[in-house]
């Protein structure tokens, strides 16, 4: 989302499905995993609209979907790749929006190779390092871009800017060619790339009968263009696989050309699945990141400040005001201490040399290098990729503190896991120091969670935490202030970013809490100027808009994506207007980021002359005597830029931008269809096989994702392609009753008893193929670990044909684990930790594996089995590195 | 007199007198305590907005405490997204709230077999000395070619996404101020 | 069938309809459940148990397709059937399968089984003409157990007492929505009064037929049914027995005339045959 | 394969629940109308003037009430809550009806019993003796309700075994309550014997005969009803099929036996009252009221037997509805 619109969060909000025509729900199970927001796709579907389910299961979802389509898990960019083709093809596209708002008429520079013409691979493939040097991406320029010269030796940036552009370094100036005839432009170049995904090849790699194939795509087009919009809605299913980023590229590419970007009923759809994971990468306790999506400082790139702001300032668009966003930032965290002399406290910030997600942290632990660990409302024991070898790290720490409701998985790992059980581990031998602090419940402590749409909503404490259970953020303060006291009298020149925090929030209530709402004022920011005549009598003002950040060091802010949360001095994350006293849109509940709007990009809602496509799909438009953008929803653009603005390339760099660039945050103001930057694995999407399938790749000769990131060594082997060993898919899944690992659901009797065991759901024929007992157990085995299930053999999971040979797929809800009332094996111990080499996601919803009847063995016989297997699949060889692959 | 208001509240006896209800299968068979109830949502002391803790949907819940305890979670119509409904995982918020929490630390000495009983405010000194311990043992000064880290590998932590923006933005102020990088959350998994 | 006669004020009663009390606040109040939009999410059967504190009952996997809970109980007033049917239907966008999902509840009927035989009064009709069991009274006795044609109502083990749903009576009276029916995210659950549901109902399955969904059909909106229409009653997309729901279930007070008839004259048969054995004889 | 739903049902699971009432309500049944039989033995005897008997008859009808009382209390889930049954009057309910006939049957016949030891322990006969007979008399006369009601109670259920054989469940139950007591007043009479120039000895061997053969016929026409209602199911064909299989059909064959062979040893014994036929009169009244139990319990058994199955519920129904007439 991030590179090919400029912000990595969803496009629109949940209510505004009901206006859609159409729906794609794809990588998603929206009805199970996010009931209540499914409501408005209930409603857009009494209003007429159709609802298409694309998953390999036919679920709750599809229950209600006017078409369910089973697709083959881990192929979805050939069937989206197939839909873009037919609408290329076809000309289908909406060619007025494609032409003004995308960069479709942009020419690609000359030495840009394809995969068609690398057999899989793109230009600026470098084996050994395996990434790719993006210079031949590039598009053409008329004359060279100001800043950086024109095509840097430059390592294809990771998606760095998750929320922000593209990196820096290009303007708006390019070779264009309107009527998209230029061999060399990136209409022609997409037609070319996406030439042989076509409905054949779309049946013989997904498995999808031709006929169901077009049906979805006659659906799309038909409900798309200037009356009618349609909507895609994603989850994990799309982003747990080694080339998660590029299906979302893919949606992106077609809802671009579909025209559907910043309309009503139109757009992506992103739900995610904690209550406030999208809060949790705005303000992210993410690695690679600080809060608002601007980076960690590179060791070696980012030196100093300006540095850091010359190399990734943009020339246009509002990433021309990094500076003040970082400044801003340093001011919040460092306070009078960050002054222009002492660039403000930059060097105080630590650096980031490469991959440190949480895999390195784990392998980390199991080399001895981290000794430390924090685990606080997560259960990586059994919720994430490869439980073993989680658990193996979890073993060999020095200590390791666990903040939660009860004794999780991933606390009770040194007296009850499956290792001890195994014999793999031994309690005594376990040297790992835990502490185990009860957390407070959302009813017991302040704050906010930033929802699926971006929204802010504040939760208000109603009791008090009782005994020792206390809110992460009386730990994390009171935390911060004990190390502050030791390291008070510190000499050591690392303590100073210690010392220099600022660290003084009030405190309240019989437990000493700090004042969330105080933080949440921080995170907003303020304007530091003392104008005692200021209204409100000087002081620290907080700031109404990331457009009053500037970069002098006059203003603070801990988020500036989060600026206006706190405008007028007002929590407006808790404003609670009923939504039946307001507008659809319902503005005023809570504040959504940027700036309160609900639809971004809502620029492209209006035609490039600012005037509505259609009276049915009117959202924002130009409002020529008030000489401002106007509408349902607060504009995503320059509130007073004409439409027919030209561009001032001397202006601020949100001016330079022409009035007809509904994508405010890219260099460009354009869509990219065509991403020359800010993605490693290359700039248009290409079907490559999961990390373990069982079919080959019938596209290209690269079976898998070249930069796929693989850690080949103990624990983690893979289980070989197209090996009778493994000669099933899996995916794994949510149901509605259970909520991801179980630490918040498999304690409750009542949620317990509705899915009281762990089941695997086959089709009548695999059951048949490997005579699995309906209601009896059944073994799964991979190369990690063997886990056991109740089988549930049901008709909605169908066997696929993929040209002369059947996959058999396997449904594997991966909520249970050892604790708790219903307990049961974990799925994810099945998985390998492979990742996507954009956003480091693991591979979660598809992989490889084999079934047999019956419970699997206990003690040391699972490990053997186990280790019996992978050798026979591997026959007799031993674990190979599977990048050879 | 107690004894006549005892008759007279006989169903048996009110049927005779409320010929309406003679069969006996309404008012004249309804208990005092039948006449009397009334949802204890009205008798609470309090009811506080929130929001429920379990998908990023963000459905509107309305919190209702009676003396010190949460008597029922339930949604909230004011919410424009989920218009005061709620899915099996937020219904059952009370549960998750009041059932099997865990209330007092708990502490596991290194290679121990048994968990131990720990006061708050010494698990809370033990934590930050750890800490200290273990950033003074593996700080990074500069990498090999003297670029600056300044920088701690040795401590790592996870989560985030169950938690509010204020907890994720104190952490990673905290941690960045330590120098800790390692910091990660389900947004990745 | 006989229809039930509300009369003029509902004191008519003749054994064979069961007049019910009207109360003169309340408008009488129901469900109507249009299964053709549940999504099986479970949320009615946990809203439920919160509110009334229903006990949970045990952790046992059913493998009955994503139905774990098995049936209406004492512990389970709310219960989400999951029914998992092949379809021959070509045109049918499914993939071969069709899955119904309905969340079966108390039918509060019109003449209802099980409070015309409680013999304490602890069933009664409320003021929304609702059917409840008052704890303060209920001595366990059964008959309503036996009586009822769903078999929804039940002793509760370990508590003697019969349990069912109470339609939130609670929350009636404080104006307030019942809990399943607020939480139902797609409000296959609706609550109101009756007759508005009716009228709703009747236009959707006009609307579903226009549709070409055949087999939709309404089920307990006909007062003239076997328990004088339902209380609670339910859009379905297969016969009721499909769901486990009686096809043309029947309160079997309807039959109290011939019941007592038969019992009364087998007395005096009883009587007159002791008499003409015992009292035939002349003193020695 | 999760299994297709058998179009008769969810996944093959009963439709009803299970009736609560366990083996003390089928015992109540057959003491209630021993009860009752008795209570008519005692009246005739008071008004034949025998009054040895008739003590006897009363203290026998007093110790069926008080075990009757005893049964229904055991059964209820709030056995401290039993006199809620007396809360209200009402005639919907064949329990709360019969509830009313048993206390004012359980009241006269209590009467007369105190009265007759009040006039052993010196209450003047003339105060003494009227309430005895018309206490006896009484009850007598409200013995048969007793008996039939719980008839009634039964049939207004849903239980297809019960509901289906509403018309003849009555007569078996009386038919049952006037073997038990002529076979009662047998035992009684061979205890404290009459007599021989009385003929009314004969009066309670008649009784048992014709109340026997009374029960065993209506217990014929029942299954006659029953397998007249179909199911359409092929292993299940009729209602009655819930009496072939298990515990009912062992208590209702036993039950014919022990009435038939109990009746005719009775009728053997023939009209005179002499040592031996007394014995062998007494045996008869033995079989005659094991019988009589054995019937309860039968129909007591089929009855939960035909909710455990839902063809006995869907069957019927389904046959007895025209196919939904498909709306326009």
């Amino acid at each position: 989302m991030g590179a090919s619109f400029g912000r990595g969060a969803a496009t629109g909000f949940q209510q505004d499905l009901a206006n859609a025509d159409c729906i794609v729900i794809e990588g998603s199970n929206m009805a199970e995993c996010h009931p209540v927001g499914f409501q408005w796709v209930m409603e857009a579907k009494a209003r007429g609209a159709t609802v298409i389910h694309i998953d390999p299961r036919f679920t709750r979802t599809s229950a209600v979907a006017d078409q369910h389509v089973p697709i083959r898990s881990g192929s979805d960019i050939a069937f989206l790749g197939g839909l873009i083709n037919y609408v290329l093809q076809g000309g289908h596209d909406f060619r007025e929006y494609v032409v003004a708002y995308t960069n479709a008429s942009v020419l690609v520079s000359d030495d840009f190779q394809d995969t068609e013409d690398l057999d899989g691979l793109f230009s600026g493939y470098d084996p050994d390092k395996r990434s790719y040097d993006t210079k031949t991406w590039q598009l053409a320029h008329r004359r060279p871009p100001a800043g950086s010269p024109a095509g840097a030796e430059k390592a294809s940036a990771g998606y760095q800017h998750g929320s922000g552009g593209a990196s820096p370094g290009f303007d708006g100036d390019y070779e264009m060619d309107p009527t998209l005839e230029d061999p060399r432009c990136v209409y022609q170049v997409l037609k070319r790339h996406f030439a042989r995904y076509t409905p054949e090849m779309v049946e013989r790699t997904c498995g999808i009968p031709e006929d169901q194939f077009r049906k979805v795509a006659e659906a799309l087009v038909a409900n798309s263009g200037p009356e009618r919009t349609s909507a895609f809605v994603y989850s994990v299913g799309w982003t747990h696989h080694t080339v998660g980023v590029q299906y979302i590229r893919t949606a992106s590419i077609l809802q671009l050309l579909l025209g559907n970007m910043g309309r009503p009923g139109g757009g992506i759809m992103a739900l995610r699945g904690h209550a406030s994971i999208q809060g949790s990468t705005d303000i992210p306790t993410l690695y690679n990141l600080l809060p608002g999506y601007l980076t960690m400082p590179t060791a070696g790139r980012d030196n100093n400040l300006r540095a850091y702001i010359d190399d990734q300032i943009g020339q246009a668009g509002f990433w021309g005001h990094l500076d003040a966003y970082i400044v801003s930032l340093l001011k919040a965290y460092w306070g009078d201490a960050a002054t222009p002399e002492n660039d403000f406290g930059f060097d105080w910030l630590p650096a980031v040399n490469g991959d440190h997600s949480t895999y390195q942290s784990v392998l980390g632990m199991i080399d001895g290098t981290v000794k430390g660990y924090f685990i606080v409302g997560e259960n990586p024991a059994t919720g994430t990729a490869n439980g073993k070898l989680q658990r193996m790290g979890l073993a060999n720490l020095d200590w390791l503190v666990v903040r939660d409701f009860n004794e999780i998985e991933s606390a009770a790992f040194w007296h009850d896991s499956p290792e001890i059980e195994s014999g793999e581990l031994r309690t005594e031998d376990i040297g790992t120091e835990v502490f185990l602090m009860p957390a407070a419940a959302h009813t017991e402590k302040d704050g906010s969670f930033t929802n699926t749409q971006r929204l802010l909503q504040w939760h208000n404490k109603a009791v008090e935490p009782e005994g020792d259970t206390r809110s992460d953020l009386w730990f994390y303060f009171h935390l911060g202030r004990i190390i502050r006291d030791k390291l008070a009298a510190s000499t050591d020149p690392r303590d100073i970013p210690v010392r220099n925090v600022t660290w003084d929030y009030p405190t309240e209530g019989q437990w000493d809490d700090p004042s969330a709402e105080a933080v949440l004022r921080e995170i907003n920011g303020f304007s530091l100027i003392d104008d005692p005549d200021s209204s409100h009598g000087g002081g620290k003002v907080p700031v109404s808009s990331y457009t009053e950040l500037k970069a002098d060091g006059s203003t603070s802010s801990g988020c500036w994506i989060y600026a206006g949360v706190y405008a007028d001095g007002v929590n407006q994350a808790n404003r609670r207007k009923p939504g039946s006293e307001q507008s659809w849109v319902a503005p005023e509940w809570g504040w959504a980021w940027p700036s309160n709007r609900r639809i971004l990009y809502n620029r492209a809602s209006a035609r490039p002359d600012g005037t509505p496509w259609s009276e049915r799909k009117k959202y924002v438009w130009w409002d020529e005597d008030a000489g401002k953008w106007t509408g349902l929803d607060v504009p995503d653009f320059v509130a007073t830029m004409r439409p027919d603005h030209p561009g001032d390339p001397d202006g601020p760099p949100e001016q330079r931008l022409p009035g007809t660039a509904p994508f405010i945050m890219q260099q460009d103001g354009l869509g990219w269809l065509y991403a020359p930057n800010g993605l490693t694995d290359g700039p248009l999407p290409t079907h490559y096989e999961p990390h373990e399938s069982p079919v080959a790749n019938p596209l290209y000769g690269v079976q898998s994702s070249p930069l796929r990131q693989v850690f080949d060594r103990k624990w983690n082997w893979s289980n070989p392609p197209v090996n009778a060993g493994y000669p099933y898919v899996f995916c794994t899944y949510r149901l509605t009753e259970h909520h991801t690992a179980g630490g918040m659901s498999r304690g409750l009797p009542y949620l317990s008893e509705l899915q009281p065991e762990f089941f695997c759901e086959v089709s009548p024929e695999l059951a048949a193929e490997r005579n699995l007992v309906h209601g009896e157990y059944a073994t799964i085995i991979t190369a990690r670990s063997a886990i056991e299930a109740r089988v549930m053999v049901t008709d909605r999971v169908t066997p696929l044909r993929l040209g002369d040979r059947t996959v058999h797929q396997i449904g594997l809800p991966y909520h249970w684990g050892w604790r708790g009332l219903a307990t049961g094996d974990a799925a994810n111990d099945l998985l390998p930790g492979v990742l996507d080499s954009n956003v480091h996601i693991p591979e979660q919803k598809v992989a490889s594996c084999d079934i047999m009847p019956g419970r699997r063995p206990r003690g040391p016989a699972l490990v053997k089995l186990v280790e019996d297997h992978y050798s026979k699949a591997m026959d007799g060889h031993p674990p190979a590195h599977s990048t050879d692959w | 007199m107690k004894m006549r208001k005892l008759i007279a509240s006989w169903p048996a006896v009110r049927q005779a007198t409320n010929l309406a209800d003679w069969r006996g299968m309404g008012r004249t068979v309804q208990s005092e305590r039948s006449a009397s109830l009334e949802p204890r949502t009205d008798t609470a002391d309090s009811v506080v907005r929130s929001i429920c803790p379990y998908c990023a949907v963000g459905c509107g819940q309305r919190v209702f405490v009676k003396g010190g305890k949460v008597t029922q979670i339930e949604g909230d119509p004011a919410s424009p997204i989920s218009r005061g409904r709620l899915c099996p995982k937020g219904s059952a918020s009370k549960q998750l709230v009041t059932h099997g929490r865990l209330s007092k630390v708990r502490y596991r000495r290194p290679h121990g077999t048994e968990w131990e009983d720990l006061d708050l405010d010494t698990a809370m000194d033990m934590i930050a000395d750890r800490v200290i311990k273990t950033r003074a043992e593996t700080w990074q000064d500069v990498d090999e070619n003297g670029d600056r880290l300044s920088r701690t590998m040795g401590i790592a932590s996870l989560g985030g996404a169950t938690l509010d923006n204020e907890e994720n933005y104190l952490m990673k102020k905290l941690y960045t101020a330590l120098g800790a990088i390692q910091i990660e959350n389900q947004a990745r998994i | 069938m006989t229809i039930i006669d509300r009369g003029s004020d509902g004191t008519d009663l003749t054994l064979q309809g069961i007049g019910t009390p009207r109360y003169d606040r309340e408008q009488r109040v129901g469900f109507f459940t249009d299964t053709s939009i549940c999504i099986g999410c479970k949320a009615c059967e946990v809203a439920c148990k919160e509110w009334n504190d229903v006990p949970a009952d045990g952790l046992n996997f059913l493998a009955r397709s994503y139905d774990n809970t098995g049936h209406l109980s004492a512990d389970t007033w709310r219960h989400v059937a999951f029914v998992e049917q092949p379809t021959t239907d070509p045109e049918s966008a499914r993939s071969g399968v069709r899955w119904l999902m309905s969340s079966d509840v108390c039918k509060h009927c019109t003449s209802a089984a099980c409070l015309e035989v409680c013999p304490t009064g602890a069933l009664f009709r409320t003021e929304f003409e609702t059917v409840v069991v008052q704890q303060d009274i209920c001595n366990g006795c059964g008959y309503c157990v036996s009586a009822c044609p769903f078999g929804v109502i039940d002793q509760r083990k370990g508590d003697g007492r019969v349990w069912k749903c109470t339609l939130c009576y609670d929350r009636l009276r404080g104006g307030q929505t019942p809990a399943c029916a607020q939480a139902c995210p797609t409000q296959s659950i609706q609550f109101g009064p009756l007759e508005q549901l009716r009228e709703r109902a009747a236009a959707r399955i006009e609307a579903l037929h226009d549709q070409g969904v055949d087999d939709a059909q309404l089920y307990g909106d006909d007062p003239g049914d076997g328990v004088g229409g339902f209380g609670a009653f339910f859009l379905l997309l297969d016969k009721p027995e499909v769901y486990g729901l009686p096809p043309d279930p029947v309160s079997t007070t309807r039959d109290l005339r011939t019941m007592f008839n038969a019992a009364t004259a087998a007395a005096f048969g009883l009587l007159g045959i002791a008499a003409a054995t015992l009292l035939g004889q002349r003193r020695g | 394969m999760v299994p297709d739903a058998t179009p008769m049902s969810y996944y093959g699971q009963p439709i009803l629940k299970p009736p609560t009432w366990k083996w003390p309500i089928a015992a109540y049944l057959f003491t209630g109308g021993l009860a009752a039989g008795t209570s008519l033995v005692g009246a005739a005897a008071r008004l034949h003037g025998d009054r040895r008997l008739a003590g006897a008859a009363s203290a026998a009808t007093m110790s069926a009430i008080g075990v009757s009382a005893g049964f229904l209390i055991e059964d209820l889930g709030r056995r401290s809550r039993f006199h809620h049954m007396l809360r209200v009057v009402k005639i919907t309910s064949p329990m709360s009806v019969g509830t009313w006939i048993f206390s004012i049957f359980s009241s006269l016949a209590g009467a007369s019993a105190v009265a007759e030891i009040g006039e052993k322990v010196g209450v003047p006969a003339r105060v003494a003796r009227p309430v005895t007979a018309v206490g006896q008399v009484g009850s007598a006369l409200v013995g048969p309700a007793l008996a039939t009601y719980t008839a009634v109670l039964l049939a207004d259920t849903a239980v297809p075994a019960w509901h289906e054989a509403r018309r003849d469940l009555p007569w078996v139950f009386a038919g049952s309550a006037t073997a038990s007591g002529g076979a009662m007043g047998i035992l009684l009479s061979t205890l404290a014997p009459l007599d021989p120039s009385d003929g009314f000895a004969s009066g309670p061997r008649r009784m048992a005969v014709v109340g026997a053969a009374l029960e065993v016929g209506a217990d014929e026409a029942m299954h006659r009803r029953l397998r007249a209602v179909a199911t359409g199911d092929t292993d299940k064909p009729d209602i009655g099929a819930a009496y072939t299989s298990g515990s009912p059909r062992v208590l209702a064959g036993a039950a014919r036996a022990a009435s038939v062979t109990g009746a005719a040893t009775v009728a053997l014994a023939g009209r005179r009252d002499r040592p031996r036929t007394r014995l062998l009169a007494a045996a008869g009244a033995l079989l005659v009221l094991a019988g009589a139990a054995l019937e309860r319990f039968a129909i007591f058994h089929a009855g939960k037997a035909s909710t455990t199955d839902p063809v006995y519920t869907v069957g019927p129904q389904r046959l007895r509805l025209v196919p939904p007439a498909r709306r326009p």
